[in-house]
């Protein structure tokens, strides 16, 4: 299935909810507003002849520069995005979908941007949502048991955001 | 022993008797822990081979032969650590337990024909009742360390032990009803003509028994594929997990200790004990050719004929070790279910037909006698040792009696 | 005790006992490195796992933001450990779709020996160490005999013998010795008949039967649904395989060769030649069949191999210069999954048009494999959780990166 | 010599004997319940080897293997899997030691009426080596009398056996009734 004729499906379904696309780079993409993430997953799952029943991986990457002239350089609104990698096993087709979120909820510094969970879709986004939350800072809503999962449960901080600053120390560890 | 003092040095009786028990008990603690020096070096060296490698070689010149030595030194230099959650007493007397348990079974295990510590009437019985203490050292050891792999290691082991000893029990019932002792050196001697009076050849249920017993003892002294109480992929190092330096090597050595015992054992009940195949040393070599008629003659050539016996007793039941060896490092671990079903299941039920079979086959019974290898050559086992102590006699006209007379030609200890 | 069908997490208990709680690792022997599971138990029925993870992560993807791709291809050897060759393909598959970078065949078909080579060593150490987990320690050493003469291989190709960080971006460092692939050969000839050793001491032992077979079973929904991915996914009976299904840039470097998914059709396995039938106690998709699909990838990958080195042989082209070490990348996303042994392995590449990628993602194919444990141990006995991780064939390397 | 004065037998009963008693206070005195189970080991044990110094292997055998080695073990055994930390250590009330103090006391007493008014006891004994030890040592009267024969004109034990297994039989099949205690247990309680 081409990327256009996907894209045309998920424009009739959604409307709005489809917010943009690239279908000319190098991984074709799909991008959906943010509280629509979990309706376009059941259907992109569901779909008899999209089936993308597979979730490869989600990821969290920042856009954001602490140094405000290459902020302004970079060309971007500091903003988070998250990007689901989608195939399927009996079509052996993948999809890019994209979801631009704020980098903090209303602009208040320290809370998550918060996005549905799709962990009622496949079950291994359980994981990847918590190592997302864990390391790019996105809350989960629905997520059954978002903790941290590759730094420990005590850990200040996303690591993997761009004003990431490392910790002085950690229980006594020098951090720097 | 206790006589020859006597007569030789002119001691008194009581120091006679305490140098006579001091210095069997030092030969049984060498025999033990030198035993487990070789073995030990053993299991390195046949574990090294079938894994494709060489095991120890350069300790104590070739072959590595004082490899165990220097680990035992080792871990006489280890620090001696107890845990913060261990119930101390308990957790340091508990490697004691253990090998004082396969210690203890030692001193009725026989060598040769009358070579053995303490002479009792009761010898199989004795020994697996001391070797069932053994799982008291473990138990111990893992509820005491406050670990709780320790405790599962310790729970798995009670259970597969208990469950084990039934099995084990029905299968050394079977040589005991045929020879009509539960001395062991009399159930040797029965077997003192040649390969076909062993016991094993007897008829076809013993056959079957032997392996049953073999397996059950393998689980009984926790073997593997039977090792469950330390397997190590699942429990750490199962009851010893909190363990280290010499209070570690004493479970070490018992387990050695008891491997070889289970294996002797076997030997006595099954394998002719010290009489070889060809059984030179004794009144018929196979059947009714004459042999030399050494054996148990009290001068100079029956000890030779001991000496040549407990060499024998040793060899054979070092096979047995090597098997119980060669099966370790060949085959994955049961799980603790499939262990307890296999001695529920099948040995239990096994050994209990395998049981039935040899009474009818000993009774004659639906003509069953004919499988007996009694049967077919009749002056297989000697007649000196034909009427046995405690056997029922019929006296005419008072019933049942007993016969107490000992009639077994053979030294007493 | 008895466990429900429907649910295996309800458990009927017939003698009640305290629960237990008790942690397996991050120092255990058998959690394959430094994974933490965290056992709820009844007697030895376990009624909970909760797996933690991290103890071993190196912050693989914040080193890959200060490095250019050339740079970054030593961490990529210390994520599977085990298989370091194929995550450096990985990755450089990723850079170079992003640089639109073609090889010559010559480079592919390199490609392709290195790659298959590093399958049967990863699959050897995967096979003996679920030997060990069982407790069989002899298997593991066999294995270990053999991954060395691979180890020795490599190591005349690239001078190291764990993290070769031999593929890169452009191909590889340099080609492969003159002599080289007919000692592959004698290799693959050696190992051919060894490989019926290991089917004796595991594959058709009773006792290793009793052990696997039966144990931990995923279907196939369920391995879709958890991610699962490689031997593990096609152990539950699901044929895909990125060799024949991923991306064009990873599967032309396949054209041409002759092989088959290994993956159970109607009860058997096509690649079952003369090697052990599947025993009637096995069910598709719990641990012995997740073996039993890693033992014959090696096979696979042994035929794959040989074809590879009649190819290279009479290949045109150069073995791929690599890429400048500050080559400048395009703006753009990429991603890309290979087939590595333990699964499909994907990296995702953001670049900002600089020489350093902006954003990397090294998406981890037992992560998602592991993230079944705690859904399949439950009601199993704590003897069954060596077994059962063992199967899924874990490096904690790749799961914590 | 003075070593030869001691009467090695005696020696050997008498401690024996106080270990029994030294371990069966102990059982009495800790408040630690595997403790008590590793003493009574050695109360037990110590009165198997009373036995082997009578002469009585075969029952000193059966001691170690059915008290010692079988009921013990599973009474460890037990604790263990149940008691993980409240039962561990047993507290008990100063008007329960009265109680058992003087329920056990008596039961003493009685014990004690009984032993000394067997008129054996207070004969002149034969020195121990003197005692003919074939026939105490020899398992076939046991077994004998079990299945109802006895050498010296008494009555056989056949009917007393047959009565103590059934009944062992019947705590056993309820013992296993009582402890199947069907719940379900999800993994979210």
């Amino acid at each position: 299935m081409s990327g256009e004729s996907v894209l045309e499906r998920l424009q009739k379904q959604f409307g709005d909810a489809i917010t943009g696309a690239n279908l000319d780079a190098i991984d074709p993409w799909i991008e959906v507003a943010s509280t629509a993430i979990e309706e376009v997953c059941r259907y992109l799952k569901a779909d008899n002849e999209l089936q993308l029943d597979y979730l490869n991986c989600i990821t969290g990457v920042d856009y954001f520069h602490s140094d405000p002239k290459k902020l302004q350089k970079m060309g971007e609104e500091p903003h988070t995005l998250l990007v689901y990698h989608l195939s399927s096993t009996a079509k052996k087709h993948t999809l890019v979908l994209k979801v631009r979120l704020p980098r903090w909820k209303d602009d208040r510094e320290g809370d998550l941007p918060e996005l549905p969970s799709v962990t009622s879709i496949w079950r291994t986004a359980d994981w990847h949502e918590r190592e997302v939350y864990d390391l790019s800072g996105v809350w989960f809503v629905g997520h059954p048991d978002l903790r941290r999962i590759l730094c420990p449960e005590d850990w200040v901080g996303y690591p993997l955001r761009r004003d990431y600053e490392m910790p002085l120390e950690y229980h006594g560890i020098r951090g720097r | 022993m206790v006589d020859f003092f006597v007569s030789t040095f002119g001691m008194s009786p009581t120091v006679a008797a305490i140098l006579a028990a001091g210095i069997q008990c030092a030969l049984l603690l060498n025999v033990v822990a030198v035993g487990a020096l070789v073995f030990i070096w053993m299991e390195r060296k046949i574990a090294g081979r079938i894994q494709d490698r060489l095991g120890p070689t350069r300790v104590g010149g070739r072959f590595g032969w004082l490899q165990t030595l220097a680990d035992g030194i080792k871990l006489i230099a280890k620090e001696d650590l107890t845990p913060a959650d261990a119930d101390a007493l308990l957790f340091k007397l508990a490697p004691y337990i253990s090998f004082a348990a396969s210690f203890t079974a030692y001193m009725a295990l026989p060598f040769s024909d009358g070579w053995v510590a303490v002479h009792v009437n009761a010898g199989v019985f004795f020994i697996l009742a001391v070797l069932g203490l053994e799982v008291f050292g473990t138990i111990l050891a893992g509820y005491a360390s406050g670990s709780k792999w320790s405790l599962f290691g310790a729970i798995r082991e009670a259970a597969q032990v208990v469950s084990y000893e039934v099995p084990l029990g029905l299968c050394v019932v079977v040589p005991v009803m045929i020879c009509g002792t539960m001395d062991l050196v009399a159930i040797a001697n029965m077997q003192s003509a040649g390969i076909w009076s062993w016991l094993i050849f007897h008829d076809p249920f013993t056959f079957c028994i032997f392996w049953i017993y073999f397996t059950c003892a393998m689980a009984s002294v926790n073997r593997a594929p039977f090792d469950l109480a330390e397997a190590e992929s699942e429990l750490v190092a199962g009851f010893h997990t909190e363990y280290s330096g010499l209070r570690w090597s004493f479970f070490f050595m018992a387990e050695y200790g008891s491997m070889f015992l289970v294996s002797g054992l076997a030997v006595i009940l099954f394998f002719g004990g010290w009489n070889g195949p060809l059984a030179i040393m004794s009144d018929k070599i196979i059947g009714v050719i004459p042999g030399l008629g050494l054996a148990g003659q009290p001068n100079a050539w029956g000890f030779i004929a001991g000496c040549v016996g407990a060499a024998n007793f040793i060899m054979k039941a070092t096979i047995g070790v090597t098997v119980m060896i060669w099966v370790r490092w060949t085959l994955p671990r049961l799980r603790i279910d499939q262990v307890m079903t296999m001695c529920l299941k099948y040995c239990v039920p096994l050994a209990a037909a395998c049981f039935l079979g040899a009474v009818f086959v000993k009774a004659e019974i639906f003509g069953l006698g004919y499988l007996s290898v009694d049967a077919w050559l009749p002056g297989l086992r000697s007649d000196r040792l034909e009427v046995r102590e405690g056997w029922m006699t019929e006296v005419e006209g008072e019933g049942v009696t007993l016969s107490t007379e000992k009639t077994l030609v053979h030294g007493d200890g | 005790m008895a466990t429900n069908l429907e649910d295996p997490r309800i458990i009927e208990f017939d003698v009640r006992t305290d629960e237990m709680l008790v942690n397996m690792g991050p120092q255990h022997p058998s959690t394959h490195g430094v994974l933490r599971l965290v056992l709820r138990t009844d007697g030895e029925v376990i009624s909970e796992v909760t797996p933690h993870l991290g103890y071993l992560h190196r912050c693989a993807e914040k080193i890959g933001e200060n490095l250019t791709p050339r740079q970054w291809i030593p961490y990529t050897d210390r994520m599977d450990y085990l298989a370091a060759m194929n995550m450096n393909l990985g990755w450089s598959l990723v850079v170079e779709k992003l640089l639109d970078h073609e090889l010559s065949d010559k480079a592919k078909h390199l490609r392709v020996i290195i790659s298959e080579l590093g399958r049967i060593a990863s699959h050897l150490v995967g096979m003996g160490a679920y030997g060990l987990d069982l407790g069989t320690f002899s298997p593991f050493l066999y294995a270990f005999r053999e991954r060395e003469r691979i180890l020795d291989l490599f190591e005349e190709v690239c001078g190291a013998r764990l993290t070769y960080s031999y593929l890169t971006p452009g191909g590889a460092t340099a080609d492969l010795p003159t002599g080289w692939v007919d000692k592959v050969e004698a290799f693959l000839r050696q190992l051919e008949p060894i490989i019926s050793d290991y089917h004796e001491l595991l594959t058709t032992n009773a006792i290793f039967i009793k052990r696997t077979a039966g144990i931990g079973i995923m279907s196939a929904e369920m391995a879709i649904d958890y991610g699962c991915s490689g031997p593990v996914l096609r152990g539950s009976g699901v044929d895909y395989d990125l060799r024949r299904d991923g991306e064009e840039r990873y599967t032309e470097m396949y054209d041409g060769y002759a092989y088959e998914v290994v993956v159970e059709k109607d009860g058997h396995y096509p690649q079952d030649r003369n090697y052990p039938k599947v025993p009637r106690e096995a069910v598709l998709g719990d641990c012995w069949h997740r073996f039993y699909v890693r033992m014959l990838e090696v096979m696979q990958a042994m035929d794959l191999v040989e074809q590879g080195i009649e190819k290279y042989k009479s290949a045109s082209g150069d073995w791929g210069v690599p890429i400048k070490l500050t080559q400048r990348l395009p703006k753009g996303d990429v991603y890309l999954e290979t087939e590595a042994p333990r699964g499909q392995m994907g990296f995702y590449l953001v670049s900002d048009g600089s020489a350093i990628p902006w954003r990397v993602r090294a998406r981890s194919s037992c992560f998602c494999n592991l993230s079944v444990t705690s859904e399949l141990c439950p009601g199993c006995l704590i003897a069954d959780v060596p077994a059962i991780v063992g199967s899924l064939d874990i490096v904690m390397g790749e799961i914590d990166r | 010599m003075l070593l030869a004065a001691v009467d090695w037998h005696s020696y050997f009963f008498m401690l024996f004997a106080m270990l029994a008693c030294a371990f069966a206070m102990g059982v009495l005195l800790t408040s630690n319940i595997v403790r008590m189970a590793f003493y009574l080991v050695l109360s037990l044990g110590a009165t198997a080897g009373l036995y082997f110094l009578a002469g009585a292997e075969f029952v000193g055998a059966m001691q170690l293997m059915i008290y010692v080695g079988g009921t013990l073990v599973l009474l460890i055994f037990g604790v263990m899997l149940t008691a993980q930390s409240r039962f561990v250590s047993m507290k008990i009330r100063p008007d329960e030691w009265i109680l058992v103090a003087s329920l056990g006391g008596a039961l003493l007493l009685l014990l004690l009426y009984v032993a000394f008014s067997v008129p054996e006891w207070r004969m002149e004994h034969p020195h121990p080596a003197e005692i003919s030890v074939a026939e105490t040592k020899l398992a076939a009267p046991i077994g004998l009398a079990l299945s109802g024969v006895r050498l010296d004109d008494g009555i056989g034990y056949l009917f007393p056996f047959l009565i103590v297994s059934v009944h062992l039989l019947v705590v056993l099949i309820g013992a296993g009734y009582l402890a199947r205690t069907k719940r379900r247990a999800t993994s979210e309680n």
